[in-house]
């Protein structure tokens, strides 16, 4: 995936100004910058749900000015959201099950009848579905209706749906946010076997600086929606503009301590 | 074509159109704060129409009857809040429609119950007489209707524009729950809320029974101001008047003009037809907000 | 499946009542009054609650598709009378579908209550059409139709018990291919694009098909309880039967009865068929001698407002819902009253 | 320190769902005046329900208390409305950023100060200072709230509760979304009101490094019920017991 | 002995006026020979009321309800809906069914629709009454030559179903017919009142229905067409029709085939026994003498006649229903009858036969002065020999098409 000068702005604000970059195929790339630098918005931008004023995404060989949304699942791209996007009333398997419905090639017709075709395509994503709760540890919810977990709980749920369809570029907007550290740690390392075993490219914000210095092979920093810096954390953590626009003093990289 | 008789059905139609959005104001004061459709509307308007004559006809006098009727109204809104609103706060849309259907059962059994089911009379003193200005006749009754809907709907704008109630009014409809930890009354701001729809009930119920006789089927009028609303955007009252008049322009010069190509009686759906090809445009309507939503 | 569930086994009983017990021991009234009625009506909730639990949209026509699929299945057995009744009848509900499908396109851009009101666009265009067109009812001048007797295969059914079983198999087997759809992916989805739209689209559901699909299937299994309310119930039909109030009817079927819950549309037409009659009973057998029939009526009212009123606050989600906690409760209570007295045998229950 | 007045207690409550679901089942809490408190605990603890509860909020949620009281500066609150609450000096910052989505994010604050009537004047005064605590708000006063970024969100939440000039502040997860810097500023800002003016501040954090640094004391939920409540300098230190309900020393362990 | 009525009343909604007014006028006669004749021959009338809120679903479980009792005489729905979905189980219940002044106008053929009666006027003949106003207001038949008649209906089934016989009057007698229909139910009417205005025809006919009624003459009033050149139909001539109208409806002239007013001997007598005893079904009783009540009272009238009639044939007990289907069919009450009846003037006679199940009543019509209604015109007979042909026309097509087979009345009245 990459991003090319790419451009947006909402009547008088604009959240991102020619931001370029690429990301690497089987990358962990990390988005960090201050609140309303545009990170939500570069994500909304990839995945089509927002419009860019100018320049292009590249997805997996495609140069689009507006990537359609409703082939985004087809293109091998799964996101989370920040403000959680779950469906509410579905159960926790089925959330993470309806991932796999595009999918599908077995009509209604067929799926109501209950022809073999159907019958199996629709065990196997909820297989499917079912392992992937196992990984994310989420058996013990698997069939309460998703409005009424806790929230960090909905975030996991919210990332076995992304997770489920096998994603070639994973978009990921916070998905730590509201949880403890152990949980935090715990989702770290599924993120990492999400990128080493099912050899996803991932893209992710963050707020987070332990978890994303740790998890991160590289780092794009935005601040009112331009590109600030962009390296290895190790870059970053030494970037003077990042440190003064994001970071502050050191001591808030305890936050994230022990990773 | 003949013009001065274009004209004449044009101003009919805008005429008859305001009545209509004195009926849809009141449904505009209660999505403001809410988010929901009240149901109950027709039933309030038939209410408070029918106690007003009864009081009347039980001899008392003009003035007496509308306080009394008043008081009811607001008794009405208290009772509402208490019993409905409250025990639902931070429920979806569609369950508060139904409490509204329920709530207008309940109304339009206590109204026939307490009344009666028989048709009254009811003269505001308003002759209507036509009044022919350059070849064109215009009814006495309607301008007269006109000033009143115009008189409400400035003040209700001035009110919103000018006072803080507004915007609590606005945040009570987006987000209950918040509106709730920040310390907004909601059973005041309800209670207030219903009341003056009822207030605008009273104001309709009148214009509309001196109309069509104060009888059960005034409370079918709300059909009529349905589309006014959805052309005009659920939360706008500026947009209850000026979709008012659209719809009642276009019922009327279609109702005459196409009306007799396809054997007339289009007046009952024309409005929503019109009302639908106008939203496929603008999804909220001439002034309602769109929903604000991100990801 | 190796042991049937505790739903399963409670379907089956009912199923066998119905069938079985209710045909030898019912009389007309009980027939003509109440099951058939209820059968329609449970069976438009049912094609209601696809589109407005399911998928999530609001429609306050569905009357006009009753219509719509009472009036053709009228001329259909009128026309084209060697084709057999049933085949009228999946005839007719594709009529109906294909008007929902039209009525159904401004779903793809309103929303909500906007929705709702554009919906009675075809609430009131199609009441005019039946009107306005005689060919639809034959040319009758007053526009009411009476329908053929009915008769299915060869098989006379116009007694009441006929055409209550009628009824009764269109249901069942209406009710079992809703089940499998709801139970489907697709039905999930639908059920997605109600909760969060965006998120549907990002996950690669088919929006625009979905929400179609649902008007289109909401709206068969509607005109096919249309034609149950023509041929089955009243066997005469005009198109103010099928007015405004019918469509709140249903949707209120719907909501009382609980969104999403296939259950909910029985409980729900239940509620709305029985509950009035029972109370009109009461009333006339308590009060009957000291108020008319008005002031009855009007009681009445007054009290089936404050019970949706009630039923809403004990659970916006509806008597299904509320059946399942009660449920809860009970089945919790015995499981402490039984493991006190039996303490060793554990219920393990699936609700 | 000294002791100072309870503000807050809440006493063995317990708390369910919709009449079936149990959410709270013995949460003991005391909150003194011009204390910092931080409520800890797991995904599912608790504190959501807890806070709520103690506002009077969960009966919008279909929630209800079964067992155990209230008090708030001397009161039981089971007969207050939140409203009377929020004019006594109870605020809370929901979770999950409650914005009045259709107002500007200054509506939204303004909305917020509405409980206290504030005069034009001392509105304006009100609102400098938020803004002086969120500069980003400022630049974004005039866009609608549901549509800033989801840090600006948590901003607004927190700026308008703070228009309502409370006694006991009490925040649910109010650094989540927030950037490193702003989580601290927002943290040394409210630490210097509690200090200054005596705000007291009732924080239910997953962030617990953070919370634990400027708390006084601090309470640990684990399934609906209190198992731990004391200074927060111990616990801070108090390697085994992070680890045990927080988690804490697993990280470093693994 | 008892002779049972079921009442499929309705008191509630749109058209409870009508409703209480009728079904009141109807329980108030059937209480009176109760009370003053101890019943028919000694057999008492009892009746039951079901609410149908002019619902047809309604009505039919009231049907379904009320038909279990025993000795059930005639059904009296007053309503054309319901009255059409109990046709199919009338003929298997065999008890006759009676639409007065309302109901199917082809099941004036008696020969088809063996336990149908819609008594006295049927939609065709009401049309045809009024024309024959107009023509006498006129001067003459032959004076309609030229002239425009509007005819403003409700956008019902009920309403469209004169359009045919307008077109056929308008051609025989050589008017223009212009047929504006009012969409359900009527609360607004500028545009067809404009167009009425545009066309300026001679008359209008008020073809209307609840609220459609006041309505029309208000917006008559806004746009100056006079209220006496309005002629209103069957049902919409009732006070609550004007007085919501007020000032409007003065001059407004309606068609009827009972007067209004209580000074009918029959009317006094209700006044004195039925509510002096308190026992008076209207609660308000200056409604007693209303278009409906009166209505209603005949109604009374005609049902009770019936079962006299089938009396003196069957014996003074307890009738079958279709026992009294035959007193229908026999129930001839010419004027000096009707007068001793005590109800001269209240209505004209009626001669209901195997063939005509009609009646051939007449009717007159009434104008509104403001405060109350006022007969000015004679009793005027329909063209019934211009309508046969197009009632048997469509019963006849009624009974190839549900295999009925028609009855020859020549052969009834021999075999009784
Ligand atoms: N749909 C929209 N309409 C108007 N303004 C928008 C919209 N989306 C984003 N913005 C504005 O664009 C800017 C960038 O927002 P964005 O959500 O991308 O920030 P972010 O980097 O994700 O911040 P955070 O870390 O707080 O989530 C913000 O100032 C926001 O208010
Ligand atoms: N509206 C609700 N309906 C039913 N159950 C609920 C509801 N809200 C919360 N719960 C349940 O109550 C319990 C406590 O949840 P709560 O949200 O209070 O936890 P929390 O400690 O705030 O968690 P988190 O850190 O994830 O925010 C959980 O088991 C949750 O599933
Ligand atoms: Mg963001
Ligand atoms: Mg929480």
């Amino acid at each position: 995936m990459a991003v090319d000068g790419l451009s947006l702005s909402f009547g008088g604000v604009t959240a991102l100004n020619g931001v370029s970059f690429t990301v690497a195929v089987g990358e962990i790339r990390a988005v960090i910058g201050p609140n309303g630098a545009g990170k939500s918005s570069l994500l909304n931008a990839v995945s089509g749900l927002y419009r860019p004023d100018s320049g292009r995404v590249w997805l997996g060989g495609h140069s689009f000015a507006a990537v359609p949304t409703d082939r985004l699942a087809a293109l091998g791209v799964s996101r989370t959201f920040q403000n959680l996007a779950l469906f509410k009333g579905l159960s926790v398997l089925d959330n993470v099950a309806a991932g796999l419905t595009h999918r599908l090639r077995a009509g209604v017709l067929a799926q109501v009848i209950g022809l073999p075709t159907a019958r199996r395509e629709r065990a196997d994503a909820y297989d499917r579905a079912e392992a992937l709760l196992a990984f994310l540890h989420l058996e013990d919810a698997r069939d309460r209706p998703v409005g009424t977990l806790p929230y960090g709980v909905q975030k996991r749920v919210e990332l076995a749906r992304a997770l489920v369809a096998r994603p070639r570029l994973l978009l990921l907007d916070e998905p730590m946010a509201g949880m403890t550290l152990t949980e935090k740690q715990e989702l770290t390392g599924c993120i990492r076997v999400a990128r080493d075993d099912l050899g996803a490219t991932i893209v992710l914000i963050e707020h987070d600086i332990g978890v994303v210095m740790g998890l991160s092979d590289r780092i794009a920093v935005l601040d009112y929606g331009r590109l600030i810096g962009d390296g290895t954390p190790e870059a970053i953590r030494n970037n003077q503009a990042v440190i003064d626009a994001y970071l502050g003093v050191a001591h808030d990289l305890e936050a994230g301590e022990g990773i | 074509m003949d013009w001065s008789f274009f004209t004449e059905v044009l101003v009919g139609g805008l005429l008859s159109g305001v009545m209509y959005s004195l009926v849809a104001i009141g449904f505009v004061l209660i999505y403001k704060t809410s988010g929901v459709l009240n149901f109950a509307q027709g039933a309030l308007l038939l209410f408070a129409a029918l106690t007003f004559v009864s009081l009347t006809e039980r001899g008392l006098p003009f003035w007496a009857g509308i306080a009394l009727t008043l008081a009811a109204m607001t008794a009405i809104g208290a009772l509402i809040e208490r019993t409905v609103l409250r025990p639902l706060v931070n429920q979806p849309p569609i369950t508060l429609f139904m409490a509204t259907l329920g709530v207008s059962y309940v109304i339009e059994g206590a109204a026939q119950l307490l009344w009666g089911t028989q048709v009254h009379g009811l003269d505001l003193g308003i002759d209507d007489l036509p009044l022919e200005i350059g070849g064109v006749l215009i009814s006495t009754f309607d301008l007269f209707a006109a000033a009143v809907a115009g008189a409400m709907v400035a003040g209700l704008t001035l009110f919103f524009r000018y006072t803080r109630i507004g915007l609590g009014f606005r945040a009570v409809a987006d987000d209950p729950l918040a509106a709730l930890a920040v310390g907004l009354s909601l059973d005041r701001i309800w209670t207030a809320v219903w009341t003056a729809s009822g207030v605008v009930a009273l104001v309709a119920g009148l214009l509309w029974g001196a109309r069509l006789g104060v009888q059960f089927s005034l409370s079918l009028v709300v059909l009529k101001a349905l589309p006014v609303l959805v052309l005009g955007g659920f939360d706008s009252i500026a947009g209850a008047i000026v979709g008012g008049l659209i719809v009642g322009a276009v019922e009327k010069l279609a109702e005459v003009y196409a009306g007799p190509l396809v054997g007339g009686g289009i007046e009952g759906w024309i409005a929503y037809v019109a009302a639908l090809g106008f939203l496929l445009i603008r999804p909220a309507g001439l002034f309602g907000a769109k929903p604000v939503e991100r990801v | 499946m190796v042991r049937p569930s505790p739903t399963a086994l409670g379907v089956g009983l009912l199923l066998a009542v119905a069938f079985g017990l209710l045909p030898l021991v019912g009389s007309e009234y009980l027939f003509d009054a109440i099951l058939t009625p209820f059968l329609a009506l449970a069976l438009a909730g049912l094609g209601l609650n696809i589109l407005t639990g399911y998928a999530g949209q609001v429609s306050l026509g569905s009357a006009a598709f009753m219509a719509v699929g009472a009036y053709a299945a009228f001329n259909l057995s009128l026309r084209l009378p060697e084709l057999p009744f049933v085949v009228d009848i999946l005839l007719a509900g594709l009529v109906a579908a294909a008007v929902g499908l039209v009525f159904g396109l401004p779903s793809l851009r309103l929303r909500g209550f906007y929705l709702a009101v554009s919906t009675l666009a075809a609430q009131f265009f199609v009441q005019w059409v039946f009107n306005k067109v005689g060919w639809f009812s034959n040319n009758s001048p007053s526009g009411i139709v009476t329908v053929p007797p009915l008769s299915v295969a060869g098989l006379a059914l116009d007694g009441s018990v006929g055409r209550y079983l009628f009824g009764l198999s269109v249901v069942s087997v209406v009710t079992l291919v809703v089940w499998r759809l709801v139970d489907s992916p697709t039905g999930r989805a639908l059920a997605a694009l109600r909760d969060h739209e965006t998120a549907a689209r990002v996950i690669g559901l088919p929006v625009l098909r979905l929400k179609l699909l649902a008007f289109a299937v909401s709206s068969f299994i509607i005109g096919v309880a249309g034609v149950l309310w023509a041929f089955a119930y009243l066997r005469t039909v005009e198109p103010a039967g099928f007015n405004l109030d019918r469509s709140f009817q249903i949707l209120f079927i719907v909501i009382i009865g609980g969104l999403a819950s296939l259950r909910g549309a029985f409980l729900g037409a239940a509620l709305i068929v029985v509950f009035p009659l029972a109370l009109a009973r009461l009333g006339e057998t308590l009060l009957g001698g000291l108020f008319d029939s008005g002031v009855l009526e009007m009681s009445q009212r007054i009290v089936l407002g404050l019970l949706i009123i009630a039923f809403l606050i004990a659970e916006p989600a509806g008597l299904s819902a509320l059946l399942d906690r009660l449920w809860h409760r009970i089945a919790g209570r015995l499981t402490a009253l039984c493991s006190r007295l039996c303490p060793r045998s554990g219920s393990n229950r699936s609700v | 320190m000294t002791i100072r007045e309870v503000l807050l207690s809440v006493d063995g409550v317990e708390a369910t769902y919709n009449h079936a679901i149990r959410a709270l089942s013995g949460v003991n809490l005391t909150v003194r005046t011009g204390e910092i408190v931080a409520l800890l605990g797991a995904n599912g603890a608790g504190k959501t329900t807890a806070l709520k509860a103690l506002c009077g909020l969960l009966a919008a949620e279909r929630g209800q208390i079964t067992a155990g009281r209230i008090r708030y500066d001397g009161e039981d609150i089971a007969q207050r409305s939140p409203a009377e609450l929020v004019r006594a000096g109870l605020v809370q910052v929901l979770e999950g950023r409650h914005c009045f989505r259709s107002l500007s994010v200054e509506d939204n604050l303004i909305v917020g100060g509405q409980a206290r009537g504030w005069s034009r004047a001392a509105l304006r005064r009100e609102l400098e200072r938020v803004y002086t605590l969120f500069p980003r708000l400022r630049d974004r006063r005039g866009s609608l709230a549901g549509l800033t970024s989801g840090g600006e969100q948590q901003m607004t939440a927190i700026g308008r509760a703070l228009m309502a000039r409370p006694r006991l502040l009490v925040l649910d997860e109010p650094s989540m979304g927030l950037a490193p810097l702003v989580v601290e500023s927002i943290f040394a800002a409210l630490t210097a009101l509690n200090r200054d003016e005596g705000l007291t501040l009732l924080v239910a954090e997953q962030n617990s490094t953070v919370a634990l640094r400027h708390a006084h004391r601090a309470a640990v939920l684990e399934n609906g019920r209190t198992v731990l409540d004391g200074a927060a300098d111990a616990l801070r230190d108090r390697d085994d017991i992070k680890a045990f309900y927080l988690g804490v020393g697993l990280g470093a362990a693994a | 002995d008892e002779q049972y009525f079921p009442l499929q009343s309705y008191r509630v909604g749109p058209y409870a006026a009508g409703g209480t007014g009728f079904f009141g006028g109807f329980i108030d006669y059937l209480n009176l020979i109760n009370t003053r004749d101890g019943g028919v021959n000694g057999v008492k009338l009892t009746w039951d009321e079901c609410e149908t809120q002019y619902e047809v679903e309604r009505g039919v479980e009231c049907y379904k309800r009320q038909k279990s009792k025993t000795g059930v005489a005639a059904w009296n729905p007053l309503s054309v809906g319901i009255a059409y979905a109990m046709i199919d189980d009338i003929a298997r219940d065999k008890v006759p069914l009676i639409t007065v002044n309302h109901g199917r106008t082809d099941s004036t053929d008696g020969r088809v629709f063996k336990h149908v009666f819609p008594l006295l006027l049927n939609p065709y003949s009401e049309s045809s009454g009024i024309v024959n106003y107009i023509a006498a207001r006129e001067g003459g038949l032959d004076k309609l030559k030229g002239k425009k008649i509007a005819v403003l209906y409700h956008g019902s089934p009920y309403g469209k179903e004169t359009i045919p016989i307008y077109q056929l009057l308008a051609e025989k007698y050589g008017f223009t017919a212009e047929q504006i229909e009012v969409p359900h139910p009527g609360n607004e009417q500028q545009s067809q009142w404009l167009s009425i205005r545009r066309s300026k025809p001679d008359y209008v006919v008020l073809r209307g229905w609840g609220v459609m009624n006041p309505v029309a003459l208000k917006t008559a009033q806004k746009v100056g067409f006079p209220a006496d050149r309005i002629i209103g139909n069957v049902w919409s001539n009732s006070e609550e029709d004007v007085i919501p109208a007020g000032d409007a409806a003065k001059g407004y002239t309606a068609i009827t085939t009972q007067a209004s007013g209580a000074d009918y001997p029959v009317l006094q007598e209700i006044v004195k026994t039925v509510y002096g005893a308190g026992k008076g079904n209207l609660d308000d009783k200056k409604r007693v003498g209303s278009v409906y009540h009166n209505l209603g009272i005949v109604n009374g009238i005609l049902n009770v006649e019936a079962v006299r009639i089938a009396q003196e044939k069957f014996g003074k007990r307890t009738l079958t229903g279709d026992e009294v289907r035959w007193g229908f069919e026999h129930l001839r009450l010419d004027p000096k009858r009707v007068e001793a009846l005590g109800a001269k003037g209240l209505f004209h006679s009626i001669n209901v036969t195997v063939a005509n199940h009609e009646g051939e009543g007449r009717v007159t019509f009434q104008q509104w002065d403001g405060a109350k209604w006022k007969v000015v015109s004679d009793w005027i007979a329909p063209d019934w020999a211009l309508l046969r042909p197009i009632i048997e026309k469509s019963s006849l097509a009624y009974a190839a098409q549900h295999g009925i087979t028609v009855r020859d009345p020549a052969a009834e009245d021999a075999s009784n």
